[in-house]
Order: C-alpha cells, then sequence, then structure tokens
C-alpha cells in the first residue's frame, strides 16, 4: 500500500464549502454562494481525475492515517483512508456526476429562497459520500453512512414548509434505521469475533475461515446482517417504501442522492464485503433472491405511475435490483458495472425529468404533459437518449451493463436470468411509456395562466409559465455531458476490460469459476445478448403502440384487469401492509400498553400521587407562610433556638 | 481587666434585643432598626473576640460588617420606600403579600 | 506629669478654647453684619460699643431676655433637644482641632496647644460633624410644621450628600502625609510645602473641600435648609429666643470649625515666618498665625455669602453627585497613583 | 477604671437598646439606636479599637441612622400601630428567644473563667488595619466595594418611581392631598 497524503483533501473540500456556505450563506450573495459550492466539489473532482490519472489495475491501493480516532485496548479504529480499484471508480461516479449535479442545481435553484442552505447541504453530503467511499474501516464507512442519511434526510425535507415533505423526510430516515440497526449489528458481530473493523484486517481473518457451505454461520450472519443495512440505504425489499416517497425533495437530489450515488451505497458496501459473501453462500444466495425479486417487483410497479418521478424512482429501485442481483451472482464487478451506467442515464433522466418540471412550472403529473417535443428539444434528445440507455439497447450504456449482469445470473441460476429478462422488457415498456406521454402527442397542460403549478414545486420564478420552454443552458450542460456519458460510457466495459480492471479487488476463487463458465459458451452467451436486445425492442414497441398510436388502449386494458391493475396502482398496497401490520399493532401496543399501562397508570400515577401527597402536607404546612414576616422572623427564633440547644446538648454529652 | 464574658453577655443582650425589637414591632423601619441592632451585638463580640486572641482579623470583619450594612441599609430604606408608595403603610402586618 | 496636673492642664486648656470659641463665634456674627453691611454700602452695627463691638453682647442679653416660644403642636423632647445636640456637637468638635505646636510650661513640663492629641483626630472631626445634621434634621422634624420639615429633609440630604465628597477630598491629605492624626498632617506640611501649593491633586482637593465645607454648613451658596425666600427660615421656622441662638452659635461654631480643619489640611496650620527669637514670640507667632489664616477664612465666608446667589436644590444634587463627586474620586485615585509611583518623595518621614 | 467604663458604656448601650423596644415612634427608636451605637463606639475604644470607633460614629451614627431618620422624616411614619398581625411571632418566637437566651447565658456563665481583656488590649492602628485590608483582604474588599455600587444602582433603581406607580399616585393625589408635616399629625 502506498501513502497519498492528497486523499483525505478530496472529502474535506466539500465539507469546507459546506461549512462556509452554512455559516455565511444567508448574508452572502447568490454569486458568492454559487462560486463557493462549485469551486470546492470542483476541485475535488479534479482531484479525483489527478489521483485517476497515475492509477491503473496493477497499482497498489492508497491509503492515508488523517488522525487518530478511537484507541481503546486493542480495538482501534482511526480517521484513515483508502483508494484502491473499486473505491476509484466510485470515487469518480460520485464525483463527477455530484459536480455536474451542482451545476444543474444552480439552475434548478436559482429562483429558491434557500439557496444557500441547499448548496450547504449538497456539499455536506458529498463530505459524507467521499468518506463512505474512502473510509478504511467500517466504522467511518458508517460515519459516512449516517451521515449521508442525514444529508439524504435534510434534503428530502429540504422544502419542510410542504407536510408531505416533511413526513417523506422522516420516513426515509426511520426506514433507514431499520437498515442501520442491521448494519450496527453486523459491526459488532465484527469487533465481537475479529476485534478489529479496518477492511484489509477483517478480511485477511475471514479468508482463513472455511466457506460456510451449509447452516447459518458467523459469516453468514454478518453477510445477513449487512444485507439488511444494505437494503435499507438502497432500497430493496422490503424496506423500498421510502425511496419512492423521497421524491418529494428537489430533483437535483433525486438525481445526486436517490438515484446516482447515495442509493448505491449499498451495493458498494455489499461489494467491498465481497469476501466476506463469498465465504458465506447463504448470505450470497439472499442478496440475489432479494435483488431480483425487487428488481421486478418495483418495475411492475412503474409501469402505472403517473408521477414522473415516482416511475423514475421505481424505476432506480428496480435497477438496484439489477445491481444486487449482480452481486448476489458473486459478480460484483458486473454490479459496480450496472452501477456507473446507471449513475450516468438514471442521473440523466432526473435531471431532464427536472428540466421537463421546471419547463411545465411544476408540474410532475404526465398525464398533464406531452407533446413537449417541441417546446424543450435538448431535454427531449437527451431523455431520449437516456430512456435508449435504461432500456437496454445497443450500443448505448445501459446494455453493456445490464446485459453483462443478465449473463452472469444466468450462470448463477437460469430463474435469476428469466426473471431479469422481463424485468427487462417491463423496464423498455414503462421507460418509452414515460417518453411518448412526455414529449409527443398535444400539450395536456393548464391553460397559460399565472397561478399554476409554482406553489406545489416551491420554486418560483419571476415570469409566469404561458407554455412549456427550455431551461436555461445552466441546467442543459450537465444534461449534454451525461447523455454523452449514456452514450459512451458502456465501452469502458468492452471485453471485460472493466472487470479486468476491478480484479485486483475481486479476484478471489468464486469469480474466476464464473471466468471459465464465460468463456465456454460464448454462443449462449451471444443468443442470450439477442434475446435481451428483442425483449427491448419488443418493449419500445408496446409502448408505441399503446401509449402512441392507439392512446385508448390503456383504459381498456386498465378497465380489464380490474383488481390488478389498481393493485399496481397502490403499489400493492405495500404501504398500507406495512401500517396495518407494523405501525397500527406498534401504535396500538404503545397506546395500551406503554401510554395507558406504563406511562399513566405507573409513572403518571407516581408522579400525581407524589405531587397529590405533596399537596396534602403543604396544605397543613402553608399556614407557616402566612406572608407576615414577624412570624417569619417567630419560625427562625424558634429554629435558632432548637440549633442552639442541639449544640449545648452535644457540648454537654 | 475584665472577664470576656461580660461583652459576650452585652452582645447577646443587644441581639436578643434586637430578636425582641423584630418580633414584637409592627413598623418595618424599627424592625429593620432591629436588624441593624443585631449586627451591632455580633460586631461587639466580633471586636471583644479581637482583643482577646489579638488578632487584628476581628476588628476587620466589623469592617465588613459595617459596610455590607450600609449597603443593606440603603437598599432596605430604598424598598421601604417604594413599598410605602403603593401600599401606604409602614405596618408589615399590612404588607403579608411580600411584593410590591 | 502625674494624673493631677493633667487633670488640671487639659481642664485649663478646655475652657480656655471654648471661650476663645465662643467669643470667636460671637465675633464672627459682628464680622459678618459689619463685612456685609460694607459689600451692600452700608456701615453696619455703630450703635453698641466703639464701631458696634460690644453688638454681640447685646445681642445675647436680648436673645436670653426674650420670650421663649414653644407652640403647642410640637414634639416637646425633640424639639428642646435639637438645639442642645447641635450647639454641643458643633462645639466638641473644636477639641482635637490643634492650634500651635508644643509649649514648654516650665516647672510643669511641656504640652500640646491642643486639647488632646489623638492618632484619629480627622476621624473623629468627621465623625462629629457627622453628628451635627441630627440637630437639624431633628429641629425641622419636631417642629411639625411643613417649612421646618422641608428644611430638615434638605439638610440631612444636602449634608449625607456633601459628606461623601468632603471625606474623599481629605484622604489625599491623608494619603499625602501618611497619618489621621491632625498634627501629623501640618507637621509634614512643615517639612515640605502646603498642601494647597501641591498643584494640581491638593489644589483640587482644598477646593473640593471648601466647596464641600460650605455645604455641610449650610451656608450660602448652599443654605437651601434656610432659604428664607422658599421656606420663610426653614429648619428652625419655630425657633425662638435662646434655642434660635443656639442653632445661631452651632453654624458660627461649625464655621470657625471648617475654618481650622481648612488651615491645618491645607494652609500649613500654624506654620509661618517666626521673625524673632525672643521665647514667648516663638511660642505666640504659631498661634498668631494660625488665628490669621482662619480669620482669613472666617473671612471668605462672609465675602461668599454675599457675593454668590443661592443654588437651586436640583442643582444643588447634581453638583454634588455628578460633578464634586467624580472629582474628588479622581483626585484621589491621582493621589494615590502619585503616592504609589514616587514612594518617600511626598510621605512624611 | 476598665469596668467602671465598660458598665457606663454598657449600661447606656442596653438601657438605648430597651429603649428601641419600648418606644412607639420610630423616630424615638431611632435616635436610641443612635445611643446605642455611640456608646458602642465607646466599648470599642475601650477595646483599643479606636479606627473602628470612628468608623462606627462616622458610618453607623453619622450616615446609616441619618438615613433612616431622613427615611422617617420622608415617610411621615407615625406612631406604631397595635395591630395583631401574627400570633406565631408571640407564641413561638418569643419564647424560643427566651430558651435560646438562657442556653447561651448558661454556657457563658459555665464557662466564665476561660479568658480576660484588658483596656486597649489589641490597639487596631489605622496603619495595621490598613496593612490587612489592602495585602491579606483584598479580594474581599474588591468585593465589598462592589457589592456597594450594586446597592447604590439597586436603591436608585427601587426608590426611583416607575411610570405606573407615578400615574396611580397622581390620581391618589387629586383626590386627597396628605399634608407634609413632621411629628405626626395625629398631635394637633
Amino acid at each position: 500500500m502506498t501513502q497519498n497524503p492528497y486523499l483525505w483533501l478530496i472529502p474535506v473540500l466539500p465539507l469546507a464549502g459546506a461549512t462556509i456556505n452554512g455559516i455565511l450563506g444567508r448574508r452572502s450573495s447568490r454569486t458568492a454562494i454559487t462560486t463557493i459550492a462549485l469551486v470546492f466539489p470542483g476541485i475535488a473532482f479534479l482531484l479525483a481525475l489527478w489521483i485517476a490519472s497515475g492509477f491503473s489495475s496493477a497499482s497498489a491501493p492508497y491509503y492515508f492515517d488523517m488522525a487518530h480516532w478511537i484507541r481503546a485496548g486493542n480495538f482501534q479504529a482511526d480517521f484513515s483512508f483508502y483508494l484502491d480499484q473499486l473505491s476509484l471508480v466510485m470515487l469518480l461516479v460520485v464525483t463527477g456526476v455530484g459536480f455536474l449535479i451542482h451545476i444543474y442545481s444552480v439552475g434548478y435553484m436559482a429562483e429558491d429562497d434557500g439557496y444557500y442552505r441547499f448548496m450547504s447541504y449538497l456539499n455536506l453530503f458529498m463530505f459524507f459520500m467521499l468518506t463512505l467511499i474512502l473510509a478504511k474501516n467500517y466504522l467511518l464507512m458508517f460515519i459516512g453512512w449516517e451521515g449521508v442519511g442525514l444529508a439524504s434526510y435534510l434534503l428530502i425535507g429540504f422544502w419542510f414548509i410542504k407536510d408531505s415533505a416533511a413526513s417523506a423526510g422522516k420516513k426515509a430516515f426511520i426506514t433507514n434505521r431499520i437498515g442501520d440497526f442491521g448494519f450496527m449489528i453486523a459491526l459488532f458481530l465484527m469487533i465481537k469475533h475479529f476485534g478489529t473493523l479496518d477492511f484489509t484486517k477483517v478480511f485477511a481473518q475471514v479468508a482463513t475461515q472455511p466457506t460456510e457451505l451449509a447452516g447459518v454461520g458467523l459469516l453468514t450472519s454478518i453477510g445477513l446482517m449487512l444485507m439488511v443495512g444494505a437494503a435499507g440505504k438502497s432500497a430493496q425489499i422490503p424496506l423500498y417504501v421510502w425511496l419512492p416517497d423521497a421524491m418529494e425533495g428537489p430533483t437535483p437530489v433525486s438525481a445526486l442522492i436517490h438515484a446516482a450515488t447515495m442509493v448505491t451505497a449499498g451495493v458498494y458496501m455489499v461489494a467491498r464485503s465481497h469476501v466476506i459473501f463469498e465465504h458465506a453462500p447463504g448470505a450470497l444466495t439472499v442478496v440475489a433472491v432479494i435483488g431480483t425479486l425487487t428488481a421486478f417487483f418495483a418495475a411492475t410497479i412503474g409501469i402505472a405511475q403517473t408521477d414522473i418521478k415516482k416511475v423514475l424512482a421505481y424505476s432506480t429501485v428496480s435497477q438496484l435490483g439489477y445491481m444486487f442481483m449482480a452481486c448476489g451472482a458473486a459478480a460484483f464487478s458486473a454490479g459496480i458495472f450496472h452501477l456507473m451506467t446507471h449513475a450516468f442515464f438514471k442521473g440523466l433522466l432526473f435531471l431532464a425529468a427536472g428540466s421537463v418540471i421546471h419547463g411545465v412550472g411544476g408540474e410532475q403529473d404526465m398525464r398533464k404533459m406531452g407533446g413537449l417535443r417541441k417546446y424543450m428539444p435538448v431535454t427531449f434528445w437527451t431523455m431520449a437518449i437516456a430512456t435508449v440507455a435504461i432500456a437496454g439497447i445497443p450500443p448505448f450504456a445501459g446494455f453493456w451493463s445490464k446485459d453483462e449482469i443478465l449473463w452472469k445470473a444466468f450462470n448463477a441460476n437460469w430463474i435469476y436470468w428469466l426473471i431479469g429478462i422481463v424485468t427487462a422488457f417491463i423496464t423498455s415498456f414503462y421507460m418509452f411509456r414515460l417518453l411518448y406521454m412526455t414529449f409527443f402527442g398535444e400539450y395536456r397542460g393548464a391553460a397559460p395562466s399565472d397561478s399554476h403549478g409554482h406553489g406545489d414545486h416551491g420554486d418560483s420564478h419571476g415570469h409566469g409559465h404561458g407554455e412549456p420552454h427550455e431551461s436555461p443552458w445552466v441546467m442543459l450542460g450537465p444534461l449534454v455531458v451525461l447523455a454523452t456519458l449514456s452514450v459512451v460510457g458502456g465501452f469502458v466495459g468492452y471485453q471485460n476490460r472493466f472487470e479486468h480492471f476491478l480484479d485486483p479487488v475481486f479476484n478471489a476463487g468464486v469469480s474466476e469459476t464464473a471466468h471459465e463458465v464465460a468463456e465456454g459458451s460464448a454462443s449462449t452467451e451471444h443468443l442470450l445478448m439477442g434475446i435481451s436486445i428483442a425483449v427491448a425492442f419488443l418493449g419500445w414497441g408496446l409502448a408505441y403502440w399503446l401509449y402512441y398510436k392507439r392512446r385508448d388502449l390503456p383504459e381498456k386494458i386498465a378497465a380489464s384487469l380490474g383488481g390488478l391493475y389498481d393493485a399496481v396502482v397502490h403499489k400493492y398496497y405495500i404501504d398500507e401492509l406495512y401500517a396495518s401490520l407494523l405501525i397500527k399493532p406498534l401504535v396500538d401496543g404503545s397506546t395500551a400498553i406503554l401510554w395507558k399501562g406504563v406511562d399513566q397508570g405507573v409513572i403518571d400515577a407516581t408522579v400525581n400521587g407524589a405531587a397529590a401527597e405533596a399537596r396534602h402536607v403543604s396544605d397543613v404546612t402553608r399556614h407557616m407562610q402566612s406572608g407576615n414576616l414577624r412570624s417569619y422572623a417567630g419560625w427562625v427564633a424558634a429554629g435558632g433556638a432548637a440549633v442552639i440547644a442541639y449544640m449545648v446538648w452535644m457540648g454537654v454529652r | 481587666m475584665i472577664p470576656l464574658y461580660y461583652y459576650l453577655i452585652l452582645s447577646g443582650i443587644l441581639f436578643v434585643c434586637g430578636v425582641l425589637g423584630f418580633l414584637i414591632k409592627r413598623n418595618i423601619i424599627t424592625i429593620f432598626m432591629s436588624i441593624e441592632l443585631m449586627l451591632n451585638g455580633v460586631n461587639l463580640s466580633f471586636v471583644a473576640f479581637a482583643a482577646h486572641w489579638h488578632a487584628l482579623s476581628g476588628q476587620i470583619f466589623v469592617f465588613f460588617v459595617m459596610v455590607v450594612a450600609a449597603a443593606e441599609a440603603a437598599v432596605g430604606l430604598a424598598i421601604i420606600i417604594a413599598v410605602y408608595r403603593t401600599r401606604e403603610t409602614l405596618n408589615v402586618d399590612q404588607v403579608n403579600l411580600l411584593k410590591l | 506629669m502625674n494624673i493631677l496636673t493633667f487633670a488640671i492642664i487639659s481642664i485649663v486648656k478646655s475652657v480656655a478654647v471654648v471661650f476663645v470659641l465662643l467669643t470667636a463665634v460671637a465675633y464672627s456674627v459682628w464680622l459678618e453684619r459689619k463685612v456685609s453691611a460694607r459689600i451692600q454700602n452700608r456701615w453696619g452695627p455703630t450703635k453698641v460699643g466703639p464701631f458696634g463691638l460690644l453688638q454681640p453682647l447685646a445681642d445675647g442679653i436680648k436673645f436670653i431676655f426674650k420670650e421663649d416660644l414653644t407652640q403647642p403642636y410640637v414634639y416637646k423632647t425633640l424639639y428642646i433637644a435639637s438645639p442642645i445636640i447641635a450647639v454641643v456637637f458643633a462645639i466638641t468638635a473644636i477639641s482635637v482641632i490643634p492650634f500651635g505646636g508644643e509649649i514648654s510650661l516650665g516647672p510643669l513640663g511641656k504640652t500640646y496647644l491642643q486639647i488632646t492629641d489623638l492618632n484619629i483626630g480627622l476621624l473623629v472631626v468627621l465623625g462629629i460633624t457627622s453628628m451635627g445634621v441630627y440637630g437639624i434634621a431633628l429641629a425641622g422634624w419636631s417642629s411639625n410644621s411643613k417649612y421646618s420639615l422641608l428644611g430638615g429633609l434638605r439638610a440631612s440630604a444636602q449634608m449625607i450628600s456633601y459628606e461623601v465628597s468632603l471625606g474623599l477630598s481629605l484622604i489625599p491629605v491623608m494619603i499625602l502625609a501618611g497619618s489621621f492624626s491632625l498634627r501629623h498632617i501640618v507637621e509634614a506640611q512643615a517639612h515640605k510645602h502646603w498642601n494647597l501649593f501641591f498643584f494640581p491633586l491638593g489644589t483640587i482637593a482644598f477646593f473640593v473641600y471648601l466647596i464641600s465645607a460650605y455645604a455641610e454648613t449650610n451656608r450660602t451658596p448652599f443654605d437651601l435648609p434656610e432659604a428664607e425666600s422658599e421656606l420663610v427660615a426653614g429648619y428652625h421656622t419655630e425657633y425662638s429666643a435662646m434655642k434660635f441662638a443656639m442653632f445661631f452659635m452651632a453654624e458660627y461654631a461649625n464655621m470657625v470649625t471648617v475654618a481650622c480643619l481648612s488651615t491645618l489640611l491645607f494652609f500649613g496650620g500654624w506654620n509661618g515666618p517666626v521673625f524673632s527669637d525672643n521665647a514667648i514670640i516663638i511660642a505666640i507667632m504659631p498661634v498668631v498665625w494660625f488665628c490669621l489664616k482662619v480669620f482669613f477664612f472666617m473671612f471668605l465666608y462672609v465675602w461668599v455669602r454675599w457675593t454668590l446667589p443661592r443654588f437651586r436644590y436640583d442643582q444643588l444634587m447634581a453638583f454634588g453627585w455628578k460633578f464634586l463627586l467624580p472629582v474628588a474620586i479622581a483626585n484621589l485615585v491621582l493621589t494615590a497613583l502619585f503616592v504609589a509611583l514616587k514612594p518617600g518623595v511626598w510621605l512624611a518621614n | 477604671m476598665h469596668l467602671i467604663l465598660f458598665l457606663f458604656f454598657g449600661g447606656i448601650c442596653v438601657a438605648g437598646a430597651v429603649n428601641l423596644l419600648l418606644q412607639r415612634h420610630p423616630i424615638n427608636s431611632a435616635l436610641s439606636l443612635v445611643v446605642v451605637m455611640a456608646s458602642l463606639a465607646g466599648e470599642y475604644l475601650l477595646l483599643g479599637a479606636e479606627f473602628l470607633s470612628a468608623i462606627q460614629v462616622i458610618v453607623y451614627a453619622g450616615a446609616i441612622m441619618v438615613l433612616f431618620i431622613f427615611t422617617i422624616m420622608l415617610l411621615n411614619a407615625g406612631e406604631e400601630e397595635r395591630s395583631g398581625g401574627s400570633h406565631i411571632a408571640l407564641l413561638v418566637g418569643v419564647p424560643g428567644v427566651v430558651i435560646g437566651s438562657v442556653l447561651v447565658a448558661w454556657v457563658l456563665l459555665r464557662h466564665s473563667d476561660t479568658g480576660s481583656v484588658s483596656m486597649f488590649a489589641l490597639p487596631g492602628y489605622p496603619h495595621d488595619i490598613a496593612q490587612l485590608l489592602f495585602h491579606d483582604f483584598l479580594l474581599p474588599f474588591e468585593v465589598t466595594s462592589i457589592l456597594i455600587l450594586i446597592a447604590i444602582m439597586g436603591a436608585v433603581v427601587l426608590a426611583s418611581k416607575p411610570e405606573s406607580i407615578a400615574e396611580r399616585h397622581e390620581e391618589s393625589e387629586k383626590k386627597e392631598v396628605p399634608e407634609l408635616v413632621g411629628a405626626g399629625r395625629d398631635r394637633r
């Protein structure tokens, strides 16, 4: 390992920006806030690029010990940073996409009163995310993990005046708590059994243990607990419910945190802990099953959503499911590859959606859009590229990574592949549905007036939205850059170059066997590739037919499906299920036992009883407090006499 | 040469007179004067003990007591004036709300 | 010197001093009438004796023979007691005032020209004069008349207020001399020069003292307690005959005391050039110098009274608290700094 | 000599203190207290505390008591009323005082041979007092000066008329103008 003294600067720079803007922002000018908010992450990005330029797949990891933190007995956890190939990919994605979204935010949030606050939160998020990525031990990673949760909470509830935003923030935070609880238990188990949280030391100890082929041992437990944490952060079944609600936040936040970076932290964490998972095949299976189910489940919900951001949110959940599917198939590099491309096109989708929302004055319901192609061409074309990319049509980025995952999944178990390919079809369908509903046909928005839309969205422009209009170039610039990346980003995976780059991290035995299989059946691979391309075009065609040619058909189909359609529209009643299964018993139990029983019956009764008794005693003694000074003096004199008598008695005795 | 306890008895008599004054007097000002009388009684025992132990600190204590008494008199009399202004009486038995 | 001799000498000194003081008081009144008349271009008393010199005697006889009215509504005990209180404290204050150096009494030994010398002489003078306020305050209260009461209130408020400045103006002198003893203070000035000429600290102290002293003795321009244009005659409105005369005596005795203090503290006491080697002259000259200086201050009193108008009451209080007190404190601090920074220069011995 | 002077001043002292209790007019009580303080100054002088004696006269008799008398005159305090506001003061307080003083007296008489003091036993010269005050007790001295400053400000604030009270006072003055005279109106 090599020491790199510049490593600590990457996370600390955004922190500096957040601090400066957070403290001084209220009185600074917009220009100053913008400069600070952009320059610090910008420098961090350049620094990351500079480090990356000297880093190849053969390089030894960098590390930097910044400061001592916890040293208790043999246990040791320091503020140390660590950079290997895996971290580098994440680092580039986070700083690069993050920086682009910062630029985008300057345009998107320009009119908001909380501009400085927003920029400060974004920078704060960057700090925690980079800490998470660059951490050298699980504890520092946990700091970043919790920190991004905090930033996410702050940004979801950014328009905290709105009740739904505030409660969405709380929902995200509380749901994440469940996941964090699992993560913490995993950390405790590690401390208990390995005595350390340092990645290299933990993995070194894990490597010496036998693979737990049957039953639930220590490593399986740790792996499952880590997966609980990852499911919370990365919105997997059963903890995905917070992510769609998190769309209450400003759109750049949805793009940065809830699509491109933070939600992928779970994937990163699982990939980082691959050694543990490789020694616990049971946990790995759980990861794969959860990922597959989530991918399919979320995709089906996505079909019926009408809110443009909700569609994208369920799409995100679904894509994250793909990544877990890959991890579960022990194809960690495929998962990370998809993570990266997904960051490009999903970030782009959200930013384009933001641009659309911006252009139509805060409207998010796709039924009230349509025909926007001629009003905002740049947005349309970039979004079209992203849609094609996510649908998995070559040669766009999504095709390469998704195909890689599907191929690896097929090698693990063909059921994964089957569900995955169906999901790919659904994905293609609902993404093109979104595209057609938004950009084609006639504009179905409200008549031009000054009073619509703005209040709901929270930002208010100086002029009314007479008709949809294109966004400013400060917003379109990042769109174009991301569109370019969505087109060409997939080629880094051409001929498994990406996988080889990550080999130093993931070169454990399992992936080697996967390599053999992959090389052994190239014809099968090409067949599967053809199927997935066909499925993608099939989805496109169906969307074209239903939402462009025969607009009357979807309603008829929905009516004929009846209950099933209702269930999909209502997201399979999962929120209601949770409410009745978990929240209601909890509330009822708390009410009956804790509130009525313990609090009122025991604590309040004690306190009230004490108070009542005190009142009785006081009622007797209060007559001493007549307010007459002379009677007070009388009591004092009597008391003095008593004291003197006591002292004399003690003296005599 | 006279015994120390002569002074202490005198001091005690003054103090008890002060306490009794506090107990039986109705006029706030007189009660306040009783307090001063108690302070003086204590001061006498301070000085007597200072002479007995040949320690000047006792006299310094008396000095401080006097200073505090002066401050107390200033504030106390101001309070009495304020009370009189609102209650228009100096009888403590009629000032039993203990506020202005 | 045995105890008997000491007692006899003390008694003789006391009687002599009190006699001189009372005479001085009587003739101060004459002086006042004479000078005021001159200032107003009149003659003043001329009928009784040469230059009216027997006028005080005639006045005294007149006061004694006047009807002594005691109004039925007064609070009798205090009404009678208060003039006595006033005059007793006024005369007692002279007891620690030295008016000359040490003289030889031949076979009887030596003695100071002073009734008694105390370590804390200055404090005693201050204490006794501060008690003087009771006479005036109680007179005003016990008369049971609104003019008297107002006069008494004014007197007590004014005297408490100016006593602070008075005391603070004396402390620099004590610091410079390093003693409370009046004799030591005078001797300290004999070695250096008079405190008045110790510019600016001593000079400022002197003027603060002078102004406060005028207020303490209720003299114009601070004679608010008896302001005749508002309060008829202030605290002694209800008094007549000898009781009134006692207040009069008390006021003039206080003036003499204050003049003596000014002389001792700021004008070098009895120090002055002695033009002869004759033992008797050497013994007498200091007393002469002392009397001359006191006379100067008495004259100054009269002069000021007939020159300056009376202050308004709020002006009086504002002047005392907002100007005189800060000046006195600043002067005290500066003097203390001076002494602390240059040790041995001004400290006696 | 010492005993005679002690008894003389002590007698005046006790007489003044008792008179304070017996007199019903506050101004008489105040004057009794002045007498007590003046004779206490004599007792201090007997014990050699000459500086304290002077200070006792200047501060207590000359300043504090003048303030009392000033307040009595200002508030036109009349004779004390015989109001029965508190039985506790008589039923509990007086026996308490009696018991306490009897106990203390018993203790004092039981240990009557412990010590004695001679006349001018400890001369408290200003110089020595100053040494103690400005060296050993400098901090208490400064703290006390701050206390005095606070007391001055407190007195000014308390005694100055607040707006509301001033207005109320004006109203009541319109109704009935109390005549400001000394020595109590009831004597007329």
